[in-house]
């Protein structure tokens, strides 16, 4: 996958089931196109993304994350977005602080009308990415542990 | 070892355009876990889902995953298939190959890698689905509704005359509310009370109402369909049962001199009153600040007159509680008090009244029997000013919004005084005219055009007394910002409308959201205009925002037919992906250790506190458990425990981790 | 209790009788006010209507000064002064990049500790409750309080009574048995800065107030600052020139009311400085 | 000094309490101490030197005793006791929480209210050394920073000593000790060590009191205490967060407002 | 700079105030005292800026009305947005002097203005005599308030010496450095 020469990163977008999700079905039925290097995971709300999956994306290869919900007061659940926002504020200066490159996580918010900008979102993340490349400092540290599925 | 099947839809060539559906159902079939994997043209027509059923039985499936279109849009489909087939519908679930995939991509082997990819992560999360049984809460099928305005005389109707019982209280001696003040209502100027006081009638005979007045919601606890409601009886000092709502009493009280509420401060009433003739019960309360006899400790006039003896000064406020199973909030609005308009000289000049003390001035049944007279002089004013916006749009001051009534109102007021005052000047300051409405821009325009209503477009800096009359100093921003300077007789505010007092406790006690002005906030501006963020909790009516009479009674039937809708099921069933604070063997119990910093975390309040104890019932440990009728399942508190305790069934931990893993992982 | 005393330009030439006032009336009440040193002009209208920070520098420099001189609180009889010096202060206490530059220009520190009282608030503090039992000859008159623009306004920053309708100066009037009469024209402008370069509006505007005061018949208009005073007692010729029926009502500075009643001779008042002679009862 | 035996000695011997935690003197720095009997008090010792935080030991039973315990605190305890109060860990009527004044007069508190209130003239600050080592750090690149992190860290070897000496670290079960999903490897590997502390950040945030405990008990000496230190500064920029003083309605990360900043979403 | 940003964005960054909250409901001018006088009054002074055009712009620092506003704050006291219109005026006369494009009619005004800051300038302190005279000078109108004069002379209201600052040095710097200071914008 270091195919320097034509890089494909890979991207992985979290994003909440009544804006986001929606928001890049209307993509999808307003046939806009964007890169396949990208699959979305849905959550019920942006409040229910836990911090920890981001940093395991990171460590399982991901180059690139997207976190997206409903707008603020736009909230299915009326405020999970504001929970995540602050929870996104706060892990944001630590991973910062940190040296983790922030710029590999894009936050936005996306409403269910808003096909165009998901696309518009996902080519720049897309484009923001492969010209980072692949995000090897993580991984290499990553790469130690010998990877191990969970199972009860 | 779980056996899942995989059923790869092609959705005609919206998905097989690019996709190469075939392929992924092979590469499917590899990973591990996935007993039987096939495509197939129309996933969801019957056909396509009779394959879905034959497999479940003939392979023993315990697991579905459909690669098809959006999960929105065929979810329920699938599942009751599942269902239907004998495995638990929360064992399937959705890849969504059409909208995030073959629509988004162009033809080729990324596409269909990807496609494999989506489809190989949700086997891995269905691998860890446990099977979820639906929620069912009971339904007590009575509803209280909060205030006896318009509004709550409504809901109250449809309510019970949809075959349930209702509960309505009312915090005055009366139902009736604003509506009752009004005198003749817009755009067809007909009289308030003659079409209001028969729905009052209706309330106070309907076999399915209760209705409590002079009566004050003192808590709320529990949830949708199962609410217990504490409501304070505020002593009338009356025995109902004996009053026969004569009147004598009131006619003898030697405090004649207490502002009359319902005059809006123009009329005066007794401190044993009802306060207005068509009251709803039409027996009199005494209101203990202003009674002699509570105050001083001698008078009991009344008492001496009544001839029944139903004066029970002894009597104390009553607390009882209510059974419930959902809450209709329609407590209505307020006007701005005096004191937000010192340079118009509201409350310093007696001759300065806002709306509701015109719409009193106007009332047949008002201090001057509807005729215009000043409250200073009681002459009747020949020049008479309205100035809209009195506080509205006025962030400095006032309130920042616009109150909605005011355009409308102050077009029937200067129209009423037109008709009333013949020969009379009416001129009415305004910014906009905000008319939208059946028959309302046609009604302004009748006022302008008819009667002669002179509109002058500009703000009013201020009010002042000189000879006996009221100088106003306006502006006409229509010829150039030119002062304009008018002799009135009378002034009359359209004050804006404001929140009720006390709707912020209220609020607080429902546990329901209220915007910045303390309005009652709506689960969704658009979509759910009458619900609360609170299941069970409704709004309808001006306490939500200002609105006028037929937006109200829309509203309250709306409310009116949710309730109903609520009712109309003996036991609420809602889908199980809601969060769940785990529990153990002793001595843990529960790896919560009762921080409960999640509870604020929580959109619903549904976390609540459990308290473990041992045999003689001392507690060893109180943790966090969350109310299964509360809860909506949106998982901020999942992912905010920091020991992981919480977990949200259908989007557990487990799950979404292996969704990632497998995305990632190949 | 030594106070700060900033008597500012028209005190000194032609309002120089509200500065005797003030003064005999604080040796009545044993008040020592110690003028403030070297002090400069506020910069008045004139300055911000020209330059911003020149309007924030002079106002600056006196109330630096009154630091510097170790005042805590500084008396600023003129409504006008009192206007700028207190807005200066509010805005370089709000505004540190202001504040620096502006102490750049001085070369002086400047804090902005120093509490500033304007005539009224002066009394209200420090005299009212001794006020009545020093009256001789009450004052029994009526009279109508005008406070001008510069004493209230802004209200957010001078917080001094209130917008509309204010009453502090009635009630001052009541203490020495006026009766102060209920009118319109207690805080609308007499023209104030235009007194010299456009006496034909002063003449309007001063009128206007005069005749509003003269019909509900009162018998002297009361003020606390000098450009209202100038305005409606210097300027009565060009005002009864324009108005239809002349006015002859006094003005006088509410010290010199106040110090009348509690028996200070009207020489020591300054009254017969007026224009407009003072012959009440 | 004295005053503070006094104190023990009387509760003790009036049978008020069971046991006073506080300090006594330890081979090269005082150590923790927990005086059972009337005649040890003289062991009892207070000074600037001691610094280990001992509201640790409030969240647990098992050293506690069903009796009354009083605790001699330090300001940075006295800080983690009400946030620990806040948190519903501690019963007020099973304490007696001690401090001493510079004066060295002894109080005793009547409920963790009123420590809050004690607190409230007592500012905390970041020691100029800590200050300058993430200055240090903000001033560098973030590759830098990175390499510098995974550097300490390389040296952890999971001894868990940060959370043993961490009075906020009380959770029954830790998240490193949830394995289904195994989200933060348990033992020593370069990204579950960087897991790991990220963890302890994000959990310490708005209830960290900064008393610096974790760094102390390191036995590799690893700066961990930074990352909370850091989160703090910013927390009380961005959410005006107070160590000591927790907002009544909740966490800062189980609270928000509509109107919170941020500069980041797109 | 000018050309860059829209006038409504450019009295905002030089004097706080936003003139797009106006809603021109008039109540400012329904206030003022002197609206009948101004050749625009203050809520169609507002309209013109919010325009944000070029002419409009010039047309309202041409004005009159900018020089007859008193500051007496009666507009900003109602104003429901509490639109700080005085500000808005200050920055107006200033920038209306850079511009030299003074309304002929208030050249009087400007003309007090001038000789005011002047005698200041000179004496540190409002030196009336000098102003006076200073403003005839600058008006050619040698016989206003000839009338005033001596009785104000009689009544001990002038001094014919006028008094000084001790640190003329300080105000003559302050000066130096606001009003005679071109490079310093006005902020």
């Amino acid at each position: 996958m270091d195919n320097i020469t034509e890089f494909e990163p890979k991207i992985v977008a979290f994003v909440c089931n009544w804006c986001t999700y929606a928001g890049a079905d209307l993509t999808g039925t307003s046939r806009l196109k964007y890169a396949t290097n990208f699959k979305i995971i849905r959550f019920p709300c942006t409040g229910r993304i836990d911090y920890m999956l981001l940093l395991k994306a990171f460590a399982e290869g991901a180059d690139g994350i997207i976190v997206s919900g409903c707008h603020p007061n736009d909230c299915h659940y009326t405020s999970g977005n504001f929970h995540a926002r602050r929870r996104w504020v706060v892990f944001r200066g630590l991973l910062d602080f940190f040296g983790i490159d922030v710029r590999r996580i894009c936050f936005s918010w996306v409403s269910a009308a808003e096909g165009g900008k998901w696309a518009d979102l996902v080519n720049s993340t897309v484009a923001e990415i492969r010209e980072l490349g692949a995000y090897k400092e993580y991984q290499k540290v990553a790469g130690y542990l010998e990877k191990e599925e969970c199972n009860e | 070892m779980s056996k899942i099947g995989v059923f790869i839809c092609h959705c005609g060539e919206n998905i097989n355009g690019t996709v190469d559906c075939h392929k992924v159902a092979e590469e499917i079939a590899k990973v591990e876990g996935v007993e039987y994997a096939l495509d197939y043209k129309y996933m969801c027509s019957d056909p396509g889902q009779t394959l879905i059923k034959q497999a479940i039985k003939e392979k023993g499936l315990d697991g579905v995953v459909v690669g098809s279109c959006s999960p929105r849009m065929h979810e329920p489909t699938f599942r009751r298939a599942c269902a239907e087939a004998g495995l638990n519908p929360y064992l399937c679930e959705m890849a969504n190959l059409r909208e995030h995939c073959s629509w988004v991509h162009e033809k080729g082997e990324a596409t269909t890698q990807k496609a494999i990819d989506l489809v190989k992560s949700l086997v891995e999360k269905v691998k860890r689905n446990k099977p979820l049984v639906n929620i069912e809460v009971p339904v007590t099928k009575k509803a209280l509704v909060i205030g006896g305005g318009i509004a709550g005389i409504q809901a109250s109707l449809d309510i019970a005359n949809a075959g349930h019982k209702v509960i309505l209280i009312e915090k005055d001696p009366s139902i009736g509310g604003h509506m009752s003040q009004l005198s003749e209502t817009f755009p067809t100027l007909d009289c308030s009370q003659c079409i209001l006081t028969p729905r009052m009638v209706e309330v106070a005979q309907h076999p399915n109402i209760t209705l409590y007045t002079y009566a004050e919601l003192e808590g709320l606890e529990g949830f949708i369909g199962n609410f217990k409601a504490s409501i304070r009886l505020k002593a009338k000092s009356i025995d109902e049962k004996l009053c026969t709502g004569c009147g004598l009493c009131t006619t003898k009280c030697p405090n004649k001199k207490i502002p009359s509420e319902f005059n809006a401060g123009l009329g005066t009433r007794t401190a044993i009153y009802v306060p207005f003739p068509q009251a709803v019960p039409n027996k009199p309360v005494i209101d203990k600040e202003h009674c002699t006899y509570y105050q001083k400790g001698k008078c009991r006039v009344c008492e001496k007159f009544c001839p029944t003896g139903a004066i029970t000064f002894n009597q104390e406020d009553r607390i009882i509680t209510e059974e419930i199973g959902a809450v209709v909030i329609t407590t209505g609005f307020n006007v701005l008090k005096t004191d937000y308009f010192p340079e118009y000289g509201y409350g310093k000049y007696k001759d300065v009244i806002n709306g509701l003390q015109f719409e009193r001035l106007a009332s047949a049944s008002g201090p001057t029997y509807g005729e215009i007279r000043r409250p200073s002089d009681g002459k009747i004013p020949q020049k008479i000013v309205f100035i809209a916006c009195a506080g509205s749009r006025d962030p400095a001051k006032g309130i920042p919004y616009c109150s909605k009534i005011c355009c409308m109102y102050t077009a029937k007021h200067a129209m009423l005084y037109q008709h009333k005052v013949h020969g009379g000047e009416s001129y009415v300051f305004y910014m906009d005219i905000r008319a939208a409405g059946k028959n309302y821009d046609e009604f302004v325009r009748r006022a302008i055009e008819e009667d002669g209503v002179n509109y002058v477009r500009g703000r009013v800096a201020r009010v002042y007394e000189k000879d006996g009359k009221l100088i106003v100093k306006g502006v006409d921003t229509l010829l150039g910002a030119k002062p304009v300077e008018i002799e009135a007789d009378m002034v009359v505010l359209a004050t804006a409308g404001i929140a009720n007092k006390g709707a912020e406790q209220l609020a607080q006690k429902l546990h329901v959201s209220y915007d910045s002005y303390n309005f009652f906030a709506e689960a969704h501006p658009k979509l759910k205009p009458v619900e609360t963020n609170t299941a069970g909790i409704f709004l309808a009516g001006a306490c939500q925002s200002p609105k006028d009479i037929p937006e109200t009674v829309g509203m309250a039937s709306g409310a009116a037919v949710k309730v109903a809708g609520l009712f109309s099921q003996d036991k609420l069933v809602r889908e199980p992906l809601i969060a769940v604070v785990n529990r153990s063997a002793p001595p843990i119990f529960s790896t919560c250790v009762g921080c409960f910093m999640c509870q604020t975390a929580c959109p619903y309040q549904a976390i609540e506190r459990e308290e473990i104890k041992n045999r003689n019932g001392e507690i060893i440990k109180t943790v966090a458990k969350i109310n299964p009728g509360l809860c909506q399942g949106c998982g901020t508190c999942v992912a905010f425990c920091r020991s992981k305790s919480i977990d949200i069934q259908g989007y557990s931990n487990e799950q979404v981790y292996a969704e990632v893993m497998a995305l990632l992982n190949n | 209790m030594r106070i700060g005393f900033y008597p500012g330009c028209s005190l000194n030439g032609t309002s120089r009788e509200y500065n005797e006032s003030v003064k005999a009336l604080a040796k009545a009440f044993d008040l020592d006010l110690a003028e403030i040193k070297d002090w400069n002009c506020c910069g008045a209208t004139a300055a911000h209507s020209v330059n911003k920070d020149l309007s924030l520098s002079l106002p600056a420099r006196i109330l630096a000064l009154a630091e510097q001189q170790g005042f805590e609180e500084i008396v600023v009889p003129c409504a006008s002064c009192y206007n700028r010096l207190s807005v200066v202060q509010h805005e370089l206490t709000h505004d540190e990049a202001l504040k620096q530059c502006v102490t750049d220009i001085l070369e002086i520190p400047y804090n902005g500790t120093v509490k500033i009282l304007n005539v009224v608030q002066m009394i209200e503090k420090y005299m009212q409750d001794k006020i009545e039992e020093k009256i001789v000859h009450p004052f029994s008159h009526s009279v109508a309080c005008y406070y001008g623009c510069l004493l209230v306004r802004p209200h957010n920053i001078l917080q001094f009574d209130r917008l509309e309708d204010p009453q502090s100066m009635d009630t001052l009037m009541t203490k020495i048995g006026a009766t102060p009469i209920d009118w319109a024209f207690k805080t609308e402008c007499c023209g104030a800065g235009l007194s010299v370069s456009r006496t034909d509006l002063v003449a309007k505007l001063s009128g206007n107030i005069l005749k509003d005061a003269a019909d509900r018949n009162a018998k002297a208009v009361i003020v606390a600052c000098p450009m209202c005073h100038s305005n409606l007692d210097m300027r009565r010729p060009a005002i009864n020139s324009y108005l239809t029926k002349p006015v002859d009502i006094p003005v006088l500075y509410i010290t010199q009311a106040i110090g009348l009643a509690i028996g200070i001779s009207p020489k020591e008042l300054g009254i017969e400085r007026h224009f407009v002679t003072v012959n009440l009862n | 000094m004295n005053k503070l035996i006094e104190k023990a000695t009387s509760l003790l011997q009036e049978g008020v309490v069971t046991k006073v935690i506080g300090y006594e003197e330890g081979t090269e720095k005082p150590r923790p101490f927990f005086c059972e009997k009337a005649e040890d008090t003289s062991k009892l010792i207070y000074n600037s030197r001691c610094i280990n935080n001992l509201a640790v030991y409030l969240t647990k039973p098992e050293l506690l005793g069903t009796g009354k315990v009083a605790v001699v605190a330090t300001l940075p305890t006295l800080r983690s006791i009400v946030q620990l109060a806040f948190e519903n860990q501690l019963k007020e009527d099973k304490l007696v929480i001690l401090t001493v004044t510079d004066s060295e007069e002894v109080i005793e508190f009547a409920g963790f209210a009123e420590i809050e209130t004690y607190l409230k003239d007592f500012k905390l600050k970041i020691d100029q050394k800590e200050q300058d080592l993430i200055d240090k750090l903000e001033g560098m690149s973030k590759e830098e920073r990175w390499t510098f992190w995974v550097e300490e860290l390389s040296q952890c070897f999971k001894c868990y000593a940060c959370r043993a000496a961490c009075p906020m670290c009380y959770c029954t079960r830790c998240v490193v000790e949830v394995n289904c999903p195994q989200w933060v490897q348990p033992w020593a590997s370069p990204l579950g060590n960087i897991e790991w502390q990220i963890n302890r950040a994000m959990h310490l945030a708005g209830r960290c009191t900064g008393c610096g405990s974790c760094a102390e008990a390191c036995p590799v000496g690893i700066p961990i205490d930074l990352l909370t230190r850091k989160m703090m500064e910013d927390l009380g920029e961005e959410f005006g967060v107070v160590p000591g003083q927790p907002n009544k309605n909740g966490n800062v990360l189980s609270t928000f407002k509509p109107e919170d900043k941020e500069n980041f979403i797109r | 700079m000018e050309n860059s940003e829209s006038i409504p964005v450019r009295l905002l960054k030089q004097t706080g105030v936003d003139v797009t909250h106006c809603y021109q409901c008039g109540k400012c001018t329904a206030g003022c005292v002197l609206a009948s006088e101004m050749d625009y009054p203050s809520s169609y002074v507002m309209r013109l800026l919010q325009t944000d055009d070029r002419e409009n712009y010039q047309q309202v620092l041409h004005s009159n009305a900018i020089w007859l506003c008193l500051n007496c704050e009666n507009c900003i006291a109602r104003c429901p947005m509490e639109i700080d219109i005085p500000k808005i005026m200050d920055y107006l006369r200033a920038e209306s002097l850079k511009a030299g494009y003074v309304n002929k009619k208030a050249k009087p005004v400007v003309a007090f203005h001038r000789a005011f800051l002047d005698s200041i300038k000179y004496t540190g302190r409002l030196y009336e005599v000098g102003l006076v005279a200073g403003f005839k000078a600058r008006t050619f109108r040698i016989t206003q308030d000839l009338k005033v004069a001596p009785v104000m002379y009689l009544k001990g209201k002038l001094n014919l010496m006028p008094e000084m600052v001790k640190d003329l040095g300080k105000i003559k710097s302050i000066f130096s450095k606001t009003v005679n200071n071109k490079n310093r914008e006005n902020k």
